[in-house]
């Protein structure tokens, strides 16, 4: 228990951000309409590439002798790249149809 | 510590940006551009992440070449493919993409496990969050890695339902995850425990991110890749708290929240419980097509037609005499008139034997106010239905039957129909795949233009007038 | 008061339908009713004597009775017999009938014209002209439909497409309002003209489209009644009509100029032009015709188009038109003389309106 | 081939209508129409020789032609005066006309009756009794509805409120579905009858009351026709229609079982006590009548109901009539003779189903 | 230790209680339900901070005397007001309560003010953000308190809109504006400046807030009243962060943030800007009224009828002329259907004069297929007026002219009318005030039932559709 | 700047509470419908009487001498109390016409 506890109150305000984060994302699309569905999901998958980051970060940090990491990372950015330009570009198209009118 | 300041108020604009990209991106007229600002915010995050103070940076040559080879490359891959694939194969493309993301997390969390285990075996101390937090991202990661690739390969036709399958998956999937759950536990309790034990961890997890999935049907894959996205979601914002990163953490958990929403969403749209589609399985009858012996009709949802007529040019309504029976005309002309708001012109296609009168779709038509105008008979309507991007069948059948003109052997070949096969695309409103007067089945349902969308005229036309209209 | 109705010869109604007896008693009034006076609105003598009214002859009738009712005017000789005071409820047609009306002005009884009942708001449940000029559009409509050799809604069948009968309306007072809803009903397309523009409206509330020829005159005094027009309008007015005339399939006219001859809005070369089969009812017959060959009370036939020119549509409907009349005839009845008895107040609008003698 | 158009002397119909000349002569065929022919259903000679037609006497009409088509079967001293293989098209009501049928049928002529046409989807364009039976349903409803003493939809107004209409229909084929939407449409409140029960759905789609009897016999062999039903049934029908009927302002009988009398669905008694006022209208006149005091071709009044025994209400409605007549004529010819000429496919459904003789 | 995770938690639970509590505050369904849950969230919060450690406690017997006096006090004080007002005056009430929750504010911020006053003249250090945030504090809860009570004297006619009025508004609003910004940023360059600057401030915003309040039409205090109490949320959430306490500062942002949105919603519903609210003042024509003569109509928003409709049992329909002319009988019958799907009788009055022909009504309601069986005429529509909850009068008007029985000089009088002041609420829904065919103005349209909709028929009822369909 | 820097990399957590807390409060309200705006002015107007919470602690840290401290916290517990029971009650029953049907 102490552990936890410990990082708990160590990471309060944390806290707070996930929980209104996850509030949030709730309120953001709880109004989807079905037909967006399929859109709204690639659009969110593109953001759940926000991995590479991390990936970028653990590069940066990396002995350049360590190789497992060198590669595991640069893995990582070629991986979390397609994820975040290969979603956006996908979402994108799909909302083609939604430009013409109006 | 200026240069903190920008950091910091940079990367709390990227995570505006995604929270107004997907607020933006949940309402269709400004879903665009909310993809956009979404990507806009990733590239300000990764710009900044490029070049941010970053205390234990080594910042070698060698890696930044790597991270930028690896963004080059990565974002031709990803490009490239996401103007490549074919309209229909989009789901498949956006779970591949997802499994991607999973890997990715795998890849950084292992190299993060390895750090800690050194570090635990240094004697160095590690938080115990951060190791739990690691651990966590790795294991949420693997499995939508794998499901995403299992849940593309049923998409696209690679793994078939009825061959590949699970004996007791439940039990299976059930003792996979208390296992991976001890696993964890006990490499948490002993941190010391050799490293080999976090690559079995991930090595079930790859396995269990099969398993999960294998046993899903393919109509409800995209369930799936949405559930699966909210994982990637989650590991991403589980590698942000292990690099106390914001934009990682928050990114990933409004992922994470938004993508288990739409997930139980998507399983309302089909009137099911997010447990059903995972469990149900095979079970499940929601899939998306009903066959007649061997030929497969096609179904859509109200609100695909609803998005489907609302941004055509065209759309004919061809009535029948299903439409007399549910009493549909009222509504008709009220979906009508909504889709005229919206710029569609419609008009309304009558057979001159559709219903069971002499004139039974004036008689209706005229009664719910339809104008004159818009009636078209036969050889008007086969002249406009060239130019047609959406014809919508209500209740009509006999009348649309393309044997009348293909099949010398049918008992109403030779009859005039309406053509709704030089549509662009059709979609027949009535309650079951039963024939119609004639007592013939209609090739039409099973034409690959055609969708079918079931239940009574009356309440689908309804459903689709409201869906037009919250499309707004 | 004891109430007398008459029987009217030439005409289908009765003055007093049986469910208003019952209504009249509660107010004070008796009844007596001269036998078989309903029989041609399909109200026999037994039903009556059970709402508690006595039948007797004519004469009788003519006799005993304070309150005269009649659908049509009683004869002049038999108005001369009456004794003093003696009041006559009737349509007299005043404004046609001036000989008539001046003979019996001279005559030393109360006679009441409803069909000058003034068109205004608090007047309206007694204002015979409206419920007969409704019953005359409905049916006008329906004996057109009746003489089409064809359909009046579009039908798209088997057998080739049925275009639906286009349907001109001319003058939209009450009885053109409701011939525009009867014929909308029916499902034909409706085009109506009428000189004074605030129709427009009442012509669109009913989903017909408005001709419009511009310049007419109006007279905001004349009670909602139409006035005669100038020779520039007439002719733009003419040429309109006649090409909304030749592509109509039926066309019923209904225009009227109270006191005056109607104006006669179709001519001999528009009614040579039209389609054969088609059909006209003139509705202004009596009053001369709103067509140049319109014949009163005859069916004629010209280069194929059938002319009606039937001046007492109403009657047809001798049911509905009788307890029409009846109920406007009570509701007078009731308001010139309040709980069945009084004098007449002669300063009232509606008494000094109907009065005619 | 050439065609022959012949006048109907007591039918106001025509065969072949102007439109239908030129369809005709565009697949291969010749027209000759018997002068007048047209006349009385508004299509003049001179329509016809603008189409391309020739015009000529009745005796050079049936001498010239291969192909004869007239809505009244010729005279049996006509047809027997035809040369060989001749072929006549008209309506001979095979079932009915058996001894006329039976003497043609020794001529070396072919004749074939529209009114034989099978009710299949496919032949549904050539369908005469469908387009005929669907001008007498909404003609009906026109018929009563001018024969009622009073208005058909409700009204509200200042002189009372009138209730809408009741009108019953027995016998819900093409006539009396057509015949339901018309009351509608003129805002009745519409209940209707019928053996067969599958009709219930469509009497409901056109927003009428079904009444149900129980217990019908059905078979599903008669290809849309009704058969004959059980004694015990047709009591409880009787007491049903007799219900219903009392409380009609209008009755429209379209019964009809084909070859035999029509049954009898309204009795005396029921008619003794409806309203006075009432309207019946029996479109099964010319087959017995299914009301028992209908008279065919004849109106009566009977105790205040005013019965309408009018076999050939169609002929009424002769333009449109003739239009459909035509259009269903001219599907058939061209189905029968693709291409203006060639051999009779004696095996197709629709040629053995109309060819008599 | 575990006591203060206990107390994180609780606090944590509050912020959802206000968060969810929110969420179902703004579904009509789940109104109430939200109110109870904030008020728990509220409950618990207060109680965890009667109990939870607290480093700088003094704890004294007199504080807690005082705190739960306090509390008994307010409590029923608030109980009592809030069930004795009135139905009609909850919106004072509200300004009233928020007053006080904006001068709660000021008191303790004076308090912590003073504390940093002599913290700083004893020469300890504060940290800067705090001494800011205190002032702020104290400063928006300073205009939100005066604000709310001019707000209130202006709802309940104790202050005059015509007669209470100030030269230049805008210019003494924004030299106050200037010299409150002027002095904060002055004492905050120099902590060490008098407390009386303090004190100078405090009186100053209290002035603005009277200042700010006073130019504003009564008509738009709702406006305003949702305004302030953004400010107080404000308000809580800069004390929220001198305490650092979580459940104050979410709390009170989200107020703040909600507050505001709805307020800008506020300004939408009315058609204009909250910029013209605040700065247009007199010169805005949004009144709620329209007046012909001395005599006042009041209005009705199409949503405020909706719910009044929604929420009733029985609701009668008055067609007439103007129904013709916008040809809304479809749409009418479209509010029937909508409304009898929730549980409402609806019927339709149906005067024998009404339109401009016999049966002109019937004919109408005939083709939109409105049932003969709901068509009243006059004397059983008088007899179920007296049941009714809501007449709505569409574009009827001498048919329900109460002269035609109250006064004897009008020209209709003695005609039989329709008596809709029997019934609890009407509506009339027309174009403007002129009279109808008769030309005599109608004095229901004064009456204190009724309320005007004013706009086209059509119009009208359709928004009213679409808000009984929101309603859900 | 330097104090603003200070606090702002000092509190960035906290910012990002703040942040989302805005976003959700829009998020949570941005679909109310008109009828509901009354209510639900009333209904936050409650909730922002957290300022309580201040109060208590505020007189939970006076010094039992500082009458002051003592007086002006008396007064916020009662004005808030106010705000916070009455805001409440007031708000329920404005509601209370939604218990009816359904
Ligand atoms: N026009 C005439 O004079 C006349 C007279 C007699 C016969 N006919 C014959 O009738 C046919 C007319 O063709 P048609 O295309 O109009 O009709 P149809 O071929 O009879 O088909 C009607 C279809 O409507 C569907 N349906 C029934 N109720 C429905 C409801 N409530 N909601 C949705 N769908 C419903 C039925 O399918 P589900 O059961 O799966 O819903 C059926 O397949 C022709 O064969 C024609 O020859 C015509
Ligand atoms: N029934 C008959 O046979 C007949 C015949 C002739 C005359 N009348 C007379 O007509 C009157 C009938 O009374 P009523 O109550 O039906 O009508 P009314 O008294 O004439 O009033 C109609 C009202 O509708 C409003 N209106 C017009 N267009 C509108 C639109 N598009 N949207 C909303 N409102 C609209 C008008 O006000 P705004 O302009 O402010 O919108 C007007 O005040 C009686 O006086 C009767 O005597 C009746
Ligand atoms: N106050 C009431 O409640 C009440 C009651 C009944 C009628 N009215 C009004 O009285 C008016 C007259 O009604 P009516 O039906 O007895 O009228 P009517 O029978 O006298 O005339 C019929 C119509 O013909 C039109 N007309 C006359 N000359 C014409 C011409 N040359 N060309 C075309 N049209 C011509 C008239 O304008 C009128 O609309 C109407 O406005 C009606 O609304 C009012
Ligand atoms: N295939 C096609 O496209 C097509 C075309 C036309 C007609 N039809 C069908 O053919 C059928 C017959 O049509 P029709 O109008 O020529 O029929 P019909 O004129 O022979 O008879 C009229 C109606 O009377 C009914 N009837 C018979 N005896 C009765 C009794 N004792 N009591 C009550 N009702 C009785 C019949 O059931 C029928 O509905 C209908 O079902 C129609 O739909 C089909």
């Amino acid at each position: 228990m102490e552990p936890i506890i410990t990082f708990i109150s160590e990471n309060l305000v944390m806290i707070y951000v996930v929980v209104l984060a996850v509030f949030l994302g709730y309120e953001l699309i709880s109004n989807v309409p079905t037909v967006l569905h399929t859109p709204l999901m690639s659009g969110a998958n593109a953001i759940s590439g926000v991995v590479i980051i991390g990936a970028i970060i653990l590069l940066r940090q990396a002995d350049p002798s360590d190789f497992l990491a060198l590669g595991l990372g640069f893995a990582g950015i070629v991986l979390g790249t397609i994820n975040v330009v290969g979603g956006h570009a996908v979402t994108d198209r799909m909302l083609e149809m939604f430009k013409k009118k109006k | 510590m200026t240069i903190q300041l920008l950091v910091d108020l940079g990367y709390l604009i990227s995570v505006i940006l995604f929270i107004v990209g997907l607020r933006r991106l949940s309402s269709p007229k400004s879903a665009r551009s909310g993809n956009l600002l979404a990507a806009l915010g990733m590239g300000l995050a990764t710009v900044i992440t490029l070049f941010m103070p970053l205390e234990q940076a080594q910042d070698a040559m060698i890696a930044y070449i790597l991270i930028l080879a690896g963004i080059v490359v990565g974002s031709v891959i990803g490009w490239v493919a996401a103007r490549r694939v074919a309209m229909t194969a989009m789901p498949q493309m956006v779970s591949i993409f997802n499994g991607l993301g999973g890997a990715c997390a795998v890849a950084i969390s292992m190299v993060e496990l390895q750090g800690i285990q050194t570090a635990y075996e240094t004697g160095q101390g590690v938080a115990g969050g951060v190791h739990f937090t690691a651990l966590m991202a790795m294991f949420v990661g693997a499995i939508a890695f794998t499901g995403s690739l299992i849940a593309y390969g049923k998409l696209q036709g690679l793994i078939n339902d009825r061959k590949v399958r699970l004996p007791q998956p439940t039990l299976i999937n059930l003792i996979l995850l208390l296992v991976l759950i001890g696993g964890i536990t006990y490499k948490m309790v002993d941190p010391q425990l050799p490293y080999t034990l976090v690559l079995g961890i991930m090595g079930l997890a790859l396995v269990y991110g099969i398993t999960f999935v294998i046993p899903i049907g393919g109509a409800d894959m995209p369930v799936v890749i949405s559930l699966l996205n909210a994982f990637t979601g989650v590991a991403a914002a589980l590698a942000g708290l292990v690099y106390g990163n914001q934009v990682m953490l928050v990114g990933g958990i409004l992922v994470g929240s938004s993508g288990t929403i739409l997930t139980v969403l998507m399983c309302e749209a089909m009137n099911r419980s997010l447990l059903n589609v995972i469990i149900g399985g095979f079970g499940s009858t929601g899939g998306a097509a009903a066959a007649v012996g061997d030929q497969v009709a096609r179904e859509i949802s109200a609100n695909d037609a609803a998005i489907l007529l609302r941004y055509s040019n065209q759309v004919v309504m061809v009535p029948g005499y299903g439409m007399a029976v549910a009493q549909a005309q009222k509504v008709a002309h009220e979906l009508e008139e909504v889709l005229e708001e919206n710029g569609v012109n419609v008009a309304y296609a009558i057979h001159p034997v559709a219903g069971r009168m002499p004139g039974h779709m004036n008689v209706l038509l005229a009664e719910a106010d339809v104008s004159y105008d818009k009636l078209k008979d036969l050889d008007d309507a086969n002249k406009l239905l060239r130019d047609t991007d959406v014809v919508i069948v209500v209740g009509a059948n006999d009348v649309v039957n393309p044997s009348a003109k293909d099949d010398p052997g049918s008992p109403i070949y030779g009859m005039p129909i309406l053509d709704v096969l030089d549509s662009k695309n059709t979609i027949v409103l009535k309650r079951s795949m039963s024939p119609g007067y004639a007592g013939i089945q209609n090739p039409l349902f099973f034409h690959e233009k055609n969708r079918m969308l079931f239940g009574d005229a009356k309440d689908s036309l309804q459903k689709m007038v409201n869906e037009v209209r919250a499309l707004g | 008061m004891l109430i007398g109705v008459l029987a009217s010869p030439t005409d289908k109604r009765v003055g007093i339908i049986p469910e208003s007896v019952k209504k009249l008693s509660q107010q004070g009034f008796s009844v007596v009713v001269e036998s078989g006076a309903g029989e041609k609105a399909y109200f026999p003598n037994a039903f009556y004597e059970e709402m508690g009214a006595s039948l007797n002859s004519r004469e009788e009738v003519l006799k005993q009775s304070d309150i005269l009712v009649s659908v049509e005017a009683p004869e002049l000789t038999e108005l001369t017999a009456l004794g003093d005071k003696k009041i006559v409820v009737s349509l007299f047609n005043p404004l046609v009938e001036t000989e008539f009306v001046s003979q019996i002005q001279s005559l030393p009884i109360h006679a009441f014209s409803l069909d000058r009942i003034p068109r205004t708001t608090i007047a309206q449940s007694m204002d015979v002209l409206s419920s007969m000029a409704s019953l005359a559009g409905y049916k006008a409509v329906l004996v057109a439909a009746n003489h089409l050799p064809g359909y009046f809604p579009m039908l798209m069948t088997a057998a080739g497409t049925i275009p639906p009968a286009q349907v001109l309306i001319l003058g939209a007072g009450v009885a053109g309002l409701q011939a525009i809803a009867t014929a909308r009903r029916l499902g034909a397309r409706v085009s109506a003209f009428d000189v004074r523009s605030a129709v427009k409206e009442e012509v669109q509330s009913l989903g017909a489209k408005f001709i419009e020829v511009e310049g007419a005159q109006e007279d905001a005094d004349a009670g909602g009644y139409a006035v005669t027009q100038s020779e520039a309008y007439k002719k733009r007015q003419q040429a309109l009509i006649h090409d909304q005339a030749v592509k109509s399939d039926v066309v019923i006219t209904t225009a009227q100029i109270p006191g005056r001859t109607a104006p006669i809005l179709i001519f001999k070369d528009t009614v040579d032009s039209m389609k054969p089969g088609s059909v006209i009812v003139d509705l202004a017959a009596i009053s001369g015709g709103n067509c140049e060959l319109t014949q009163n009370d005859k069916i004629i036939q010209h280069k194929g188009v059938t002319l009606i020119g039937n001046s007492n549509l109403p009657g047809e409907m001798s049911n509905h038109a009788s307890k029409l009349f009846s109920n406007n005839c009570v509701n007078f009845l009731s308001y010139i003389f309040p709980e069945g008895k009084g004098e007449l107040d002669l300063e009232n609008e509606i008494v000094k309106g109907t009065l005619i003698s």
